[in-house]
């Protein structure tokens, strides 16, 4: 039965491969390198590149009168970045952002927490399907499918008026800030939509880490005289965290750059996703735009400082 | 940059900024389609770029890539200015001579004496409303989009109405004040000094009060004159046509007021790939067919007047309906700029782009 | 009085029978062992305990009072579980005043109590550090401190040494039983170790499938096995069948022989014996262990250290004390 | 590991359903709109019932050449993906070096940051480089964003490849090159096909990025936005929306199977 | 021959020194354990002996060939890991021939020796099935067969039998030894169970901190411990202080004195004898276990099972034969 040699060291491989293979086990920095060339350089140098150069744009200004950019140092593009209307739009964005991300969690915590606790089998793959589904239907059509909802003429209008309720839906139209002539041109459409559409993404990330707490660390806070309540807010939600800080990098980051949802759906007042657009779109400046953009890059270089800190980034 | 001195053989294709509703080849109505015979003729594929407003044009424009664009007076003296756009040869447009005189020479078009461009399509920003709130009776006045009243249908126009997304707007203010407030002395709602500039806006935080949501794109604002509720708004022709093809409620007016409006030219981009294709098309959007065609479509009065007689879509009432005599009365698009000939000092365009943002958010 | 009753407890998963119409009677103080081999009910006994499973059937009182319905943290009972169940987001200091936290008692007065108890469990200091900085045998430290600082009525353990190496385990074992005395509290001790049963418990049930097969002192079980079941299980005796046994002069009934029963030699008058062929040896440090084929029945013996081995294949005569071999209750 | 308490609290089962309702009734209402009979206008309910979009959806080229484009996008951004999540993951997660770190954040910067930014600031690169807009700026973009969900996939797996299985081969002779062929891939090869569904989901759906560094173009996003705003079929753009959801829905289901039966074989070592 | 040739070998990792200057030659065919406490350098060494880890010093030879620079896959030499390290994807007799597929060997040849190996290791008609189809100790056997197919000339074992429970690590344990005796091939055994060292090695090489602190026979490191560490880690010795054994009438250095060499009572002439105070007693089945407390020394006794067991408290006098008790090499 014996089919191999009985030399203690076995002759080095001459075939390529077996060359190569001995190279790299004697050399694991070049192996390292070998598969770090493709990704670093593309990641690396042309996004990251392309960052900062976006970044420096926003250094410069732009010729008020033909739109052509001025390539000389200038601090100007900031300081227009904060006059009252612009930093309006900052505002208004990063709000809507932090509400559209609470909203998110708020419901997807308890699909997530089903689908982690109890559903089991068949159920969780139908779950899972469940949360996919509107994941990762087209997102153009199911703003518009919330247009059609919202309109004056809309259904929820249109339902509303069939369970005479209609007093209710103006009544709350009547609120300032949150109201308006009709839900599709208010706040409260707009962020309808935004947590519809970004609600998905944070249903995943809190199954995934809700699915890692142990089962018996919820039976030893029970064990130790803590009831569903008390378990829940000392154990489970903060070992939740780190998949809620997950999904919220993307509730968060995807409504800050949106320019979609608040054109169709809103007041016509911008957000900073409109803002970049319209600038670098509409107006055709580029500065300026560029330094709309530091606003959400610092605010999700912030967030994924502490998310990493928080060991969020295992729950993505 | 000197102009092309002879007209080659077709490059195969030609892409162009245009307005909605400008170049059509017939996909929403088969009738209305100026795009296939040229294309067929010419060997010139057409590519059309619709944009918004008219800083969208611009901006296009400087990222280049286009070769013609259809630029109302706000955006033509920009382009030229930016060295965006190149003087073309007339000689080179046998139509040239066709083209109403009091457009052959306009300011938007023509620096120095110098013709940048062909111009194409004019005609007025109209108050559109819906009939039936306005009981069959058309406003008299602007001030149903910029003041709060209570219309014919007994309720209050507020978040009823629409106006224009875009920071020429601010003389359709100006030309209201301009009637309403002869103390401010504006003479031109496109040069406007410190104080009157100032009115105009305080009237817009006024409308802002009145406006649900501001139009941006025509097809979107027919939308919500159709399901948001919106009765009346500054407009043009075009979604009027659109509308009442339809058969919705709607009609236009001019106001008292007076109105604004654009006179449009389409220009050649001063990188343009396309040259000779570009050349054959403005050539092409000369033709009393096209021009006749085309202004039946958007609700324009053509450049061409031959157009006015004889075009089946247009009819003979045609120019007429569509404000060919009011020439002298419309206040056509241009940017305002800091020196400006009735008051030597003006507020800068890029103050009402900025402040424009202000004022819809609330500023 | 019975700290835990148990009468014709079951809990069935389906067609599972995890625990089988059980009855014990758990005294206040007692030290009680649960010990049997993987599957066989124990950690499911102690979840009926703690109030985290609800009987299929039977009567469970705690101290006299009902436990059915009742969930557990309206017990006084608590649980160090196997791998311990801290809390990795707090500290260890937090960890031991949770129960104290939830039953609201003022934060000077938990985190006090809780320094206590960690003192007690020799862990002084240790209070700032989160779970993940201690070692295996410090969390199990702190999971006891964590149940006790409640002055429960009775302590559950689910193999809280499972993880531990030997050195460790041993020092558990004692520090465990020290503690169990000076507290007084009864303690409810699940293993599969038959070692750590034998060595720590006043009383042991040896489980099987969901039932107990023997319930009594470790020198019961240990030494008088009423079934094959219990003698194979507890410690490694030789099972000796119904012939064999027989033909040593006894009854022809299933019995137990233990290991270290078996000695060298003819031994004294009054001794069995019988003869056989070495099989296998192997040095065990203390002892040595000899395998010998005696009828077609392996027997193992476990000879003290200072005795010669003879080896393997030499034939040999093993004796050993006439009431050393025990009967079982099971017939043939 | 031990099942909680067989069935969920009442509150707990209504408000999971009420929001997986939220999130299905607006999808519903897509499907719908395919097959109403009025054009012009979204009228609700909708007055009447057709077949007629299908056919008529079927007969325009321009969706088909919108279809192909983005099909054609997507797989060349995945295939790309492919290729750098899955060095990116096995640098990370089978060696260790300086800046391991930095590597995963890198990754995930594309996704954590708004498509918007991303969009930008490679359009802007693309001008200062002259790099004329075509079919590869579009992937370029794609695929930049594409990489960290087939990084995050294969980075789970390698983790549960236990270290000694890769030695394990090379201690039975194999080498390195052998030992990918032989158990890694097999290992992971699972986790790169999820992967690599989600990434070409993700690339066949995204507008933002896209309206940035395609220029002309028209991917299937592109066409839809376009078609929305200046519809001339309306209920033709339910009919594209609702068969790329039935169609994404494939993939997506396969991908969770894959990595389902993974999770087994990964865990059986344990 | 000598098998593998360790000299001077030292394996540093930063700051850790996890082998430290290591000597050792293992001998053709030889049993040969290396027994020590949690990191101290054990599984590094195995590592070396594979090629998975580069000496930082000295120098490795297998069967006389330098072994530095060579990759694992040239090495003669198997593994059988810890945790089985079995291909998940594969069947089971993929798994046993993949050393042999990935050396060229044509599919029915290795699919047959895979065969003949699964036969060896009691599994045959095991094949088809997958890792995850196993128990544990059925893997642990097809990570025999997957090392051995390739007849290795030195099989490395990294605790194989650790996640074992005790009935199957016994059965295991006999099984190999059996096995490692008809094949002749070098097995180089990593544990941290002494018994387990004891009861199957030829050779013991006692680690500690990346050191060697003892290298011999079972009986050497068993019963004539060098050093403290080996005393008290090999079995639990009672390790006695300079003073202590003085009183006794020996050279005041350490000793070790195994618990199972103290008898209650005066002893023989020849014995030597002290008195103290019984402090616990513990019940072990086949012993007893009793410490007791003598000039201020807690020091360990086993008892057979026969004896009687003086109650906690009262005094008692151990006896020993005065060779029983092993002067430590150390000075005080
Ligand atoms: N929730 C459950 N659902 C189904 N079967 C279960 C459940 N809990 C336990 N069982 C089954 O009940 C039987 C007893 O399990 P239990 O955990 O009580 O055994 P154990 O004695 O603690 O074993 P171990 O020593 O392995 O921990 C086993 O067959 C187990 O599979
Ligand atoms: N790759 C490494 N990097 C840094 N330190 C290491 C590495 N491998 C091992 N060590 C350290 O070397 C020391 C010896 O480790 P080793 O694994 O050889 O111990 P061991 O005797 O096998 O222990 P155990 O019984 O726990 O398996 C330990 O302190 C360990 O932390
Ligand atoms: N259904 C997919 C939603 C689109 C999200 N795009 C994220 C891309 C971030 N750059
Ligand atoms: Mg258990
Ligand atoms: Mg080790």
């Amino acid at each position: 039965m014996s089919v191999v040699a009985e030399n203690p060291i076995l002759a080095r491989r001459t075939s390529t491969f077996g060359r190569l293979s001995d190279y790299f086990w004697l050399n694991p920095k070049l192996f390292l390198l070998m598969l770090l060339a493709p990704p670093l350089p593309w990641l690396g140098i042309i996004y990251l590149g392309s960052l900062f150069a976006l970044l420096l744009q926003s250094f410069f200004s732009i010729d008020e009168f033909s739109g052509l950019i001025n390539y000389e140092f200038t601090l100007d593009t900031y300081r227009q970045l904060l006059i009252p209307a612009n930093f309006d739009i900052i505002l208004r964005t990063v709000i809507m952002a932090a509400l559209v991300t609470l909203a998110s969690a708020l419901i997807a915590f308890p699909i997530a927490y089903y689908a982690a606790r109890y559903a089991r089998g068949k159920w969780k793959a139908l779950f899972y399907l469940a949360v996919m589904l509107p994941l990762w239907s087209s997102y153009l059509v199911k703003v518009y499918a919330w247009k059609l909802i919202l309109a004056k003429e809309g259904i929820l209008n249109w339902g509303f008026a069939k369970l005479h309720l209609t007093w209710l839906l103006d009544a709350w139209l009547a609120l300032p800030v949150v109201g308006g002539n009709s839900l599709s041109i208010s706040y409260t459409g707009t962020f309808i939509v935004f947590v519809y559409v970004w609600m998905p993404f944070m249903i995943l990330p809190i199954q995934a880490a809700l699915e890692r707490v142990p089962v018996n660390l919820i039976e030893a806070s029970a064990d130790l005289g803590g009831n569903p309540g008390q378990t829940f807010r000392h154990v489970l939600f903060p070992l939740a965290l780190p998949g809620i800080i997950a999904g919220s990098i993307f509730t968060f980051s995807l409504t800050l750059g949106d320019y979609i949802i608040p054109q169709i759906i809103g007041s016509s007042r911008l957000f900073i996703g409109q803002a970049v657009y319209a600038q670098q779109g509409t107006a055709g400046n580029i500065p300026l735009a560029a330094a709309f953009t530091v606003v959400p890059i610092v605010i999700m270089g912030f967030y994924l400082w502490m998310a990493k800190k928080r060991g969020a980034f295992d729950a993505l | 940059q000197e102009p092309l001195t002879e007209l080659g053989k077709g490059e195969g294709e030609v892409s162009i900024v245009a307005w909605a509703g400008y170049i059509e080849r017939g996909e929403t109505d088969k009738n209305y389609d100026w795009v296939t015979d040229f294309e067929k003729q010419t060997g010139c594929k057409v590519s059309v770029k619709t944009a918004a407003t008219s800083d969208e044009m611009v901006a296009l424009m400087n990222e280049g890539g286009f070769d013609l664009v259809t630029a109302s007076g706000d955006a033509s003296n920009r382009l030229i200015a930016g060295k965006r756009v190149q003087p073309i040869n007339t000689d080179l447009i046998p139509s040239w001579k066709t083209i109403d005189e009091r457009l052959q020479n306009a300011p938007w078009n023509t620096v120095k004496g110098v013709h940048y461009g062909t111009p194409y399509l004019w005609g007025p920003n109209v108050l559109m409303y819906n009939t039936e709130v306005f009981k069959g009776e058309a406003p008299k006045s602007w001030n149903v989009v910029f003041e709060e009243m209570t219309l014919p249908d007994g309720k209050s126009n507020k978040g009823r109405i629409q106006a224009y997304d875009g920071p020429i707007h601010i003389a359709d203010a100006a030309n209201y004040l301009m009637a309403h407030k002869p103390e401010l002395g504006i003479k031109d709602p496109y040069e406007l000094n410190e104080d009157q500039y100032k009115a105009a806006l305080d009237l817009l935080r006024v409308q802002r009060t009145l406006v649900g949501r501001y139009w941006h794109d025509a097809m979107i604002q027919i939308d919500d004159f159709k399901n948001e509720g919106v009765v009346a708004s500054g407009s043009w022709p075009f979604q009027v046509n659109l509308m009442q093809a339809e058969k919705q409620p709607i009609a236009s007016t001019f106001p008292e007021e007076g109105v604004t409006g654009w006179s449009d030219t389409t220009m050649l981009h001063a990188d343009s790939q396309h040259p000779n294709c570009a050349y054959m098309w403005m050539e092409h959007s000369l033709s009393p067919k096209v021009q006749g065609d085309a202004a039946a479509w958007f609700g324009a009065v053509p450049s061409v007047p031959a157009a006015c007689k004889g075009n089946a879509l247009l009819g003979d009432e045609g120019c007429k309906t569509n404000g060919f005599e009011n020439f002298d009365k419309i206040r056509f698009w241009k940017t305002p700029t800091s020196k400006c000939e009735t008051q030597g000092e003006c507020v800068p365009y890029h103050r009402w782009v900025s402040d424009y943002i202000g004022v819809i958010g609330g500023r | 009085m019975t700290a835990v009753l148990f009468e014709n407890v079951s809990r069935h998963f389906g067609a599972v029978r995890a625990v089988d119409s059980v009855n014990l009677a758990i005294a206040e103080g007692e030290f009680f062992a649960m010990l049997g081999p993987s599957g066989s009910g124990k950690t499911t006994c102690l979840r009926l305990m703690a109030g985290f499973e609800q009987p299929t059937g039977g009567h469970i009182e705690i101290f006299g009072e009902t436990a059915e319905g009742v969930p557990p943290y309206r017990r006084n009972v608590n649980t160090v579980f196997q791998d311990y169940a801290l809390f990795p987001h707090l500290s260890i200091l937090e960890n031991v005043a949770y129960g104290l936290m939830v039953r609201g008692i003022a934060k000077a007065e938990r985190l006090k109590a809780a320094e206590n108890a960690l003192a007690m469990v020799k862990l002084p200091g240790y209070g700032s550090r989160r779970p993940g900085q201690l070692s295996g045998g410090q969390r199990q430290r702190v999971a006891l401190a964590r149940a006790l600082v409640n002055r429960p009525r009775v302590l559950l353990l689910d193999e809280p040494l499972g993880a531990l190496d030997l050195k460790l385990r041993e020092q558990m074992q004692e520090e465990l039983k020290a503690l169990q005395k000076s507290l007084g509290i009864t303690f409810v001790f699940v293993t599969h170790d038959q070692g750590e049963a034998l060595s720590m418990a006043d009383r042991i049930a040896v489980f099987n499938e969901g039932r107990v097969q023997q319930l009594g002192t470790p020198e019961d079980v240990y030494k008088r096995p009423q079934t094959r079941f219990v003698a194979d299980f507890v410690g490694s005796s030789n099972v000796l069948a119904p012939s064999f046994v027989h033909s040593l002069g006894y009854p022809a009934r299933y019995a137990s022989l233990r290991p270290e029963a078996l000695a060298l030699g003819e031994g004294g008058s009054n001794a069995r014996r019988f003869s056989g062929t070495v099989v296998a040896t192997s040095f065990l440090g203390a002892t040595n262990r000899l395998t010998v084929e005696a009828a077609g029945t392996r027997i193992a013996a476990m000879l003290p250290a200072s005795a010669a081995v003879p080896p393997q294949g030499t034939g040999v005569t093993l004796s050993f004390a006439a009431e050393d071999l025990h009967l079982m209750d099971e017939a043939a | 590991m031990r099942s909680d308490r067989s069935s969920a609290p009442m509150s707990l089962k209504i408000t999971a359903a009420a929001g997986l309702l939220f999130m299905h009734l607006p999808i519903l209402l897509i499907f719908v709109y395919a097959f109403t009979t009025e054009e012009k206008s979204y009228q609700f309910p909708p007055p009447g019932f057709t077949l007629n979009w299908l056919a008529v959806a079927w007969n325009r080229p321009d969706v088909w050449a919108a279809l192909s484009l983005s099909v054609r996008v997507a797989s060349i951004a995945t295939a790309v993906a492919l290729v750098l999540g899955t060095l990116c993951a096995a640098a990370v997660s089978q060696t260790r070096f300086f800046g391991r770190e930095a590597i995963s954040l890198l990754v995930i910067l594309p996704i954590a940051l708004p498509g918007i930014i991303t969009g930008i600031a490679l359009r802007s690169a693309f001008s200062f480089a002259d790099i004329p807009f075509s079919f590869w700026t579009i992937v370029l973009g794609h695929a930049t964003f594409c990489v960290v969900v087939v990084y995050n996939n294969a980075v789970a797996r390698f983790r549960r490849i236990s270290g000694s299985m890769i030695e394990a081969s090379m201690d039975l002779g194999a080498d390195g090159f052998q030992t990918f062929r032989y158990v890694i891939l097999p290992n992971i090869g699972t986790a790169l096909l999820a992967g690599g569904m989600l990434a070409f989901a993700l690339s066949f759906d995204e507008v933002i990025v896209t309206t940035f560094t395609a220029g002309q173009q028209q991917t299937l996003p592109i066409w839809m936005l376009e078609e929305l705003v200046r519809p001339r079929q309306r209920p033709v753009t339910n009919v594209v929306a609702m068969v790329v959801v039935l169609v994404t829905f494939l993939p997506i289901l396969a991908a969770y199977y894959l990595t389902r039966e993974g999770d087994q074989i990964a865990g059986a070592g344990k």
